[in-house]
């Protein structure tokens, strides 16, 4: 029998995001009430945009974690494919803007495979194997950068408009993030492939004996989060124009894991969403953007962040153990039922 | 590995050791190819002391990686612990209690760690992800954007001294890592606590219903990491002359790459000091070797990202070929006999 | 276990042997072709302000007969630089440049490097005294703080609410101007601006985006930012040449021609400075030959002649350091002279 | 049902090695399409090797297999299953996170080149039709890890069905279902069997395989000993057949204990769990504890070993005193030797002689430091008492069989003076060799004055073994039997909340 929910009410304030969702209110709450203007309109939309890239990459990486692995070298994947799209802008300024966009995709999505064939076939821990791809990644940015640096002038004044400009009211740059949060959100709970992508997470082996291809679905989880980062590159360009070998996606990998993680994704695989992933990123946001708005010292901020994540794993935690419980009582009444 | 130890029986070198063996011929060749120099007996001891901080928290995050955990948060212990060292003299406290202090500091903040992920059940990867924000954070709260230097001569220089004069001479680091070793190998192989870390790393339920106290074991090992990380706080502080905010940034992923690359489980239950102890010595090598030949930071930092993978993967391929083999061995023996 | 560990003897053995063959083979081909071999250590690679120098330095080294080695950390940390000052020793290089990413923790390292008879130069940054023996310096420190103050003052006219946007909380000079231009405005400098605010960059863009943005946010009355910083202020113009708020709150500071190039286009930044950082590689390369060759002591007072390196006469001040050059104003008409 | 014409299954001479060691040796299978076939054998003797590489998990070294009259030269366990073999295990293999539905569908391929996207209105039609002819009433939007382990079952049991099946593997699914349960996974069969499904099925309760399979393969060490019709055969000539040597039956000595009370339990409480449970335990005497699967009682051993959260109640040791601490426990010699020794008794990628002296650090370490020769000689000492099959004591205990593992279970507590043994399910999911070895130190003990307390789903060997049965009923006690009260109706009765006769409490 399953466990009937009294209402929709509750079955919401049981849903993760919706968490999540309240947590963001009240922070809102907060920094408004302090500080007014963090409410004026270009600031909330700037705050969007600076998590459009996060978001991007976390819908990838909601789907890896979610398969038991992670991706630690999304940041470099990001670097590399930025590099070589801006390399290409470069020495061939005619370049069709969205010919950029596919070399931006193809190479973010190679070093996809390169970590999915790794994990996959090469059966190495993911955790190691991006571990060692985070450093490869960033050293092959350099050798193919020659350490230089790409200048805003040599990019392409169309990849720059792909944040500014707005076709629908709203930048290119957040289109493709919600397309991206869409897109994973379409195929987790809409298709077969996405049910399989959370099968092999949720019971490794069930999903052998299944017949699932269990390295087939590693390695197109991770040539996704490559893909996604590829795109990434091309939004990080377009935001910030300038493409350092060394700076370009440096750190993203913390950011990214944390928003997951904030998002509601278990750490150990089997279940997160990509609305989860999409909210964990606006928090992070507004986080870090309310903390100078409202003036709290830049010495604190590193301490909130950490505070933040500790705080969203220990409540998620608490309330999937008591759901377990709930559910444990509800095995256990209808067998007396019986 | 030549034929001659590897047919003689008590030069049986365990499997986990020949990979870091190898790479350790490998780039000392490589080193003195650079330079007639690399070789000199005395630089090359002198050399490792910048890399003992890395290996005494490599040895303590062995024990905690073998219990199945992780601590990203190391280095950012250590900042803390150097942050208050480094106010409490300012403050005018003798530089020994600072001393003490610090290492008090790395004690409390690993207990933290280990209290939060034991106490609350959360994955240690998500808990020191964010306690490594929030310690690196608390550090900046403490040192804002000052530097304190001018510490006593007796304390400074720690590195310069030897314990054993002359030429090459024993410099005061290494002796200190030589006698952490073979402390750590003992508490490791040869004491209740090594074996209890160990088994509660390889199977914590059983460990449980054995009668060991799991939640302690892996306490303790926390304790341990952060403990350690306190007094590399004091050799870093004494080694530099100062201390800033970021003192020890990403020592973290350093430090875990010398214990995965020794042949330590990531996921627990396996795991050796001499792994630990041959890796880092295998990395110093690379690092110095790479250096005398002009190769970048970057660059290093790949290389030893692909060691790392190369590891873990060519034993991998190496079974995977054995057993090729031998399966078409079986079927051509069957084969004959019909 | 005992066993095992044993093994460890012959392979350790083994791999000296051999290294110590291929050793003796190198050693006859080791001989220099040049006259000099220099070291320069820069804070890290890919960095245009740094690649400026390296231009510099390879630029004068190549008239002298001197070869030009560059190697650089991944990290700017405080002890990354040195694995790169102990291989430059074990090379016996005749000459270390260093740009030191540590004022203090490089210093020990530093003065093994003198004791084994080679030449240490800092360059765009310092160290104790006693650890070099002379420093070159883009502008004089001391009063780069107040040229940011005045510099924002130029942009904004002389009025209004203004916050600094700097690199890392920790960077050494960073800090250092931040200081001067606090002590400028305490005491009585530029009276009609007022700085509100100091936030961290970082260096890195996402950051520093982050930062420009709420400092937009939180303060109605912004007239400036200034970014002492190229990674910083390059995202501060970004930030404002997408926002509202462009061309009425004026971003300023120092970072590199070609970086800004597209933000004067654009006007979202009327002017920014810097000094030409080739400069003082070109001092550097042109002081080793001297201390080489003429067993130049440099101390204060120390007079050089280097003919086609900037203004031709250069002047060691207190504490061996030369000042290259001031600092350069960029603006709409003069920046397509420059390239770096 | 009669003559096996038509072979669906056809294996010759299949061989498996896994690494140096044969698990299979040239065993000859073949499988009529109207047969329920079912495999015995010791654990170890290669059952579960045999039906996977059937099912494809796992590929053959050596030896064809036939299916459907044409060999099988593909490995793919997908092209394997869209052929129409599934394998159901003895622990579900299902995906707790997802929904019934999802389950069930997870690895269903878009046939019809007509549309690409998967119809999810025309699966759930279908999976509720199926689901409600196996009888099952949960809906299949709920979460699997909301259901007992019987509907999991039957989760299992759907996702096979929908394939166009052609043979069904059935590997020990009974172990951890309640009778009727067992009685309705059984229907199912049969009905399946009927509509043309062959069925394989391995089983370890030999009443079971006797009830429902018309032919038997036996199989000892990686050979075929025997294939058998069931009607033509035994139990006891199977028990021969598998073990290779005759076994007594389990001794029926006279039950009689002390009257000493070693152990007092008093109004014990876990939250959730165990609630009010009271009970003594008397020097030398077998205690069993009845019950259905949930009924509380492997919690009941952990809250009384310390392993669990308790809420009221004490655990008093005659010669200890109160007992709340699983270290104090032990040092009160007390052992748990726990149902599932694979995630609770032992270290499987541990060697043997590590498993053993984990208990033992006590005896074999001075000042916390270990002493190698010690270790060696009291592993060693164990190892023979017990007579656990093995190359080596450094092998890994992974590589054992299940009736060795269970002897090392057992074996790491025997070195120190244990006077109470908690032992559960101690013969689940082993052979029938170490099966008889281990109710016969569980006897043995008992008569030198050891207290045992045993919780067994195993009918049998509950009734044989015990001095006195306790059944359980939703974490309480439901109540007790002694002599000759003890049937196994009466304890069907008590469990299943019919009656509540007996010495209840």
């Amino acid at each position: 029998m399953a466990i009937k929910l009294n209402s929709k009410v509750t079955y919401l304030f049981k849903k993760r995001e919706f968490g999540i969702f309240l947590f963001i209110l009240v922070l809102l709450a907060v920094f408004g009430t302090l500080e007014p203007r963090f409410f004026r309109s270009d600031n909330l939309s700037a705050i969007l945009s600076s998590v459009g890239i996060l978001m991007v990459v976390g819908a990838g990486q909601t789907l890896v974690i979610v398969t038991r692995n992670i991706d630690l070298s999304v940041g470099s994947t990001l670097g590399m494919a930025a590099m070589v799209m801006g390399m290409v802008a470069r020495e061939n300024p005619d370049f069709p803007i969205f010919g950029l966009i596919v070399i931006a995709m193809i190479v973010g999505g190679l070093c996809g495979l390169l970590n999915g064939l790794l994990v996959s076939y090469g059966k190495i821990p993911a955790i190691i194997a991006t571990l060692g791809t985070l450093a490869i990644i960033r050293g092959a940015v350099f050798l193919v950068s020659d350490n230089v640096q790409i200048d805003p002038n040599d990019v392409p004044q169309g990849i720059i408009n792909l944040a500014t400009t707005s076709p629908i009211g709203i930048p290119w740059l957040l289109i493709f993030a919600f397309l991206s949060i869409i897109l994973v959100w379409y195929v987790s709970s809409k298709t077969l492939l996405g049910k399989r992508i959370y099968a092999v997470g949720s019971n490794p082996e069930g999903a052998i004996s299944r017949g699932l291809s269990f390295n087939k679905i590693t390695i197109m989880v991770f040539v996704f989060v490559g893909v996604l980062a590829g795109l990434g590159g091309v939004l990080y360009t377009a935001r910030y124009a300038t493409i350092n070998p060394a700076d370009v996606g440096r750190g993203l990998e913390f950011d990214v894991i944390s928003a997951v993680v904030i998002g509601g994704t278990n750490i150990f695989g089997g279940s997160g969403t990509a609305l989860g992933t999409a909210l964990g990123c606006i928090l992070i946001g507004i986080l870090s953007n309310g903390l100078t708005v409202v003036g709290v010292s830049p010495f604190w901020k590193a301490c909130a962040t950490g505070f933040l994540i500790l705080a969203a794993v220990a409540i998620d935690n608490s309330v999937r153990k008591r759901q377990e419980q709930n559910f444990l009582l509800a095995i256990r009444n209808q067998r007396t039922v019986n | 590995m030549s034929p001659l130890l590897k047919n003689n029986p008590r030069f049986k070198v365990p499997g986990y050791l020949v990979g870091p063996i190898l790479i350790l011929i490998i780039a000392m060749t490589y080193g003195s190819l650079g330079s007639e120099y690399f070789l000199d007996p005395s630089s090359i001891i002198f050399n490792t002391g910048r890399y003992i901080e890395i290996g005494l928290l490599a040895l303590a995050l062995t024990f905690v990686i073998i219990n199945g955990d992780i601590d990203l948060s190391v280095a950012s212990t250590l900042a803390a612990s150097a942050g208050v060292l480094a106010k409490l003299f300012e403050s005018g406290v003798p530089i020994f209690w600072c001393c003490v202090a610090s290492i008090f500091t790395g004690l409390v903040l690993g207990l933290i760690n280990g209290l939060i992920v034991i106490k609350l059940g959360l994955p240690s990867l998500v808990v020191t992800l964010a306690t490594l924000a929030l310690y690196r954070g608390l550090t900046q709260v403490i040192l804002g954007d000052g530097v304190v230097a001018n510490y006593p001569e007796n304390f400074v220089g720690f590195d310069q001294r030897l314990v054993i004069g002359g030429n090459p001479g024993l410099p005061a680091p290494l002796a200190l890592f030589i006698v952490a070793a073979i402390i750590f190998y003992y508490i490791l192989h040869r004491s209740n606590y090594g074996i209890k870390n160990i088994m509660s790393g390889s199977n914590p339920s059983s460990s449980n219903f054995s009668g060991i106290s799991v939640d302690r074991v892996r306490l303790l090992a926390f304790a341990l990491s952060g403990t350690v990380a306190g007094i590399c706080a004091v050799m870093i502080t004494s080694r530099l002359g100062s201390t800033i905010s970021n003192v020890g940034l990403g020592l973290e992923l350093l430090a875990i790459t010398a214990v995965v690359l020794g042949g330590t489980d990531i996921f627990g239950g396996r795991g050796a000091i001499s792994g630990t102890v041959v890796a880092l010595f295998a990395i110093m090598a690379v690092r110095e070797a790479l250096v005398i030949q002009d190769i970048n930071g970057q660059v290093q930092d790949a290389a030893i990202g692909l060691l790392l993978i190369l590891t873990v993967l060519v034993p991998q391929i190496r079974s995977y070929y054995v057993e090729k083999r031998n399966r078409r061995k079986r079927f051509n023996e069957a084969q004959a006999r019909t | 276990m005992n066993k095992k560990h044993k093994a460890l003897v012959p392979v350790l053995g083994m791999s000296l042997i051999l290294t110590g063959v291929s050793a003796s083979f190198m050693a006859t081909s080791a001989t220099a072709a040049t006259k000099y071999k220099v070291t320069y250590i820069p804070k890290n690679l890919g960095n245009p302000y740094f690649d400026a120098i390296v231009g510099g330095f390879k630029k004068a080294g190549k008239k002298l007969g001197m070869t030009v080695k560059v190697v650089a950390p991944a990290q700017a940390g405080a002890t990354d630089q040195i694995p790169f000052i102990e291989a430059a020793i074990q090379q016996r290089v005749d000459a270390i440049a260093i740009s030191p990413n540590d004022a203090n923790a490089l210093c020990p390292t530093l003065k093994r490097a003198m004791k084994a008879g080679i030449v240490v130069l800092t360059v765009n940054g310092d160290t104790a005294v006693s650890c070099r023996q002379a420093s070159i310096t883009p502008v004089d420190f001391s009063v780069l703080g107040k040229y940011l103050v005045d510099q924002t003052a130029s942009v904004i006219d002389g009025k209004g609410d203004w916050a600094f946007l700097s690199a890392t909380s920790t960077a050494p000079d960073q800090n250092s101007w931040l200081a001067g231009a606090q002590e400028y405005i305490d005491g009585g400098g530029q009276p009609g601006l007022k700085l509100v605010d100091t936030v961290y960059g970082d260096d890195a863009p996402e950051k520093s985006a982050t930062e420009a943005q709420a400092l937009l946010a939180k303060y109605p009355n912004l007239k400036a930012i200034n970014a002492p910083t190229t990674v910083g202020i390059a995202a501060a113009a970004q930030v404002l040449s997408t926002s509202p708020l462009k061309g009425k709150v004026q971003v300023t500071g120092l970072g590199t021609p070609n970086q800004m190039r597209q933000y004067i286009k654009d006007g979202t930044v009327k002017s920014f400075s810097l000094w030409d950082p080739g400069l003082q590689g070109q001092i550097a390369a042109n002081l080793i030959v001297d201390i080489k060759t003429k067993n130049l002591n440099p101390k204060k007072g120390t007079k050089l002649k280097y003919k086609g390196v900037g203004p031709g006469k250069w002047k060691l001040g207190k504490g061996a350091v030369i000042i290259a050059g001031p600092p350069q104003e960029f603006n709409a008409k003069n920046i397509d002279k420059f390239d770096f | 049902m009669g003559g096996f014409t038509i072979n669906v299954l056809e294996c010759k001479s299949v061989s498996k090695w896994y690494g140096d060691a044969a698990v299979l040796k040239s065993v000859d299978f073949d499988l009529a399409q109207n047969e329920i076939h079912a495999i015995v054998g010791e654990n170890g003797a290669g059952k579960s090797t045999l039906v996977k590489i059937i099912s494809g998990l796992v590929p053959v070294d050596v030896g064809t297999i036939k299916f459907e009259g044409s060999d099988r030269t593909f490995s793919n366990i997908r092209e394997i299953q869209n052929s129409g073999v599934a394998l159901i295990h003895q622990e579900p293999r299902l995906f707790p996170d997802l929904s019934v539905l999802e389950n069930v569908c997870v690895d269903y391929q878009v046939r019809d080149g007509k549309s690409k996207r998967f119809n999810w209105k025309k699966a759930e039609g279908e999976t509720k039709e199926l689901l409600a002819q196996l009888g099952c009433s949960f809906s299949v939007h709920s979460p699997v890890k909301a259901l007992s382990v019987a509907d999991q079952q039957m989760v299992d049991m759907v996702s096979a069905l929908r394939k166009k099946l052609k043979l069904l593997i059935v590997d020990e699914p009974t172990a951890s279902l309640t009778p009727s349960e067992v009685a309705r996974l059984f229907e199912t069969i049969r009905k399946l069997n009927a509509s043309g499904v062959a069925i394989i099925f391995i089983g370890h309760r030999l009443e079971e395989v006797l009830q429902l399979s018309d032919r038997i393969t036996v199989l000892k060490d990686g050979e075929v000993v025997a294939v058998k019709k069931t009607s033509e055969t035994t139990e006891d000539e199977l028990i021969r057949l598998m073990v290779g040597r005759n076994i007594s039956a389990s001794s029926t000595d006279s039950k009689t204990s002390s009257g000493q009370t070693s152990l007092k339990v008093s109004n014990l409480e876990s939250p959730g769990y165990v609630a009010d449970v009271s009970f003594e335990v008397n020097r030398g005497e077998i205690l069993g504890i009845g019950g259905l699967v949930g009924a509380g009682r492997s919690e009941l051993l952990e809250t009384i070993f310390g392993l669990r959260k308790r809420s009221a109640g004490e655990v008093i040791s005659t010669k200890h005193g109160s007992i709340k601490k699983v270290k104090r426990a032990i040092s009160s010699g007390i052992a748990l030797v726990p149902e599932d020794r694979a995630h609770n008794g032992l270290f499987l990628n541990r060697s043997i002689n590590e498993n053993l002296v984990i208990t033992n650090l006590k005896l074999t370490s001075r000042g916390g430091k270990r002493n190698f020769g010690k270790e060696r000689e009291i592993g060693q000492e164990l190892i023979e008492k017990f007579r656990v099959k093995l190359s080596s004591a450094t092998q890994l205990v992974r590589e054992l069989s299940g009736g060795n593992q269970q002897k090392v279970s057992l074996a790491k507590w025997l070195k120190q003076e244990i006077e109470i043994l908690l032992i559960d399910e101690p013969s689940r999911g082993v052979d029938v060799g170490s099966k008889s070895e281990i109710h016969q130190f569980l006897n043995n003990s008992a008569k030198d004055g050891m207290s045992i307390i045993m919780v067994s789903s195993d009918m049998r060997e509950l009734i044989e073994l015990s001095h006195r049965i306790i059944v359980m009923r939703n974490g309480r006690i439901a109540g007790e039997l002694s002599g000759s009260e003890i049937s196994e109706e009466a304890v069907l009765r008590l469990a299943s909340g019919l009656a509540t006769a007996g010495k209840g409490h």
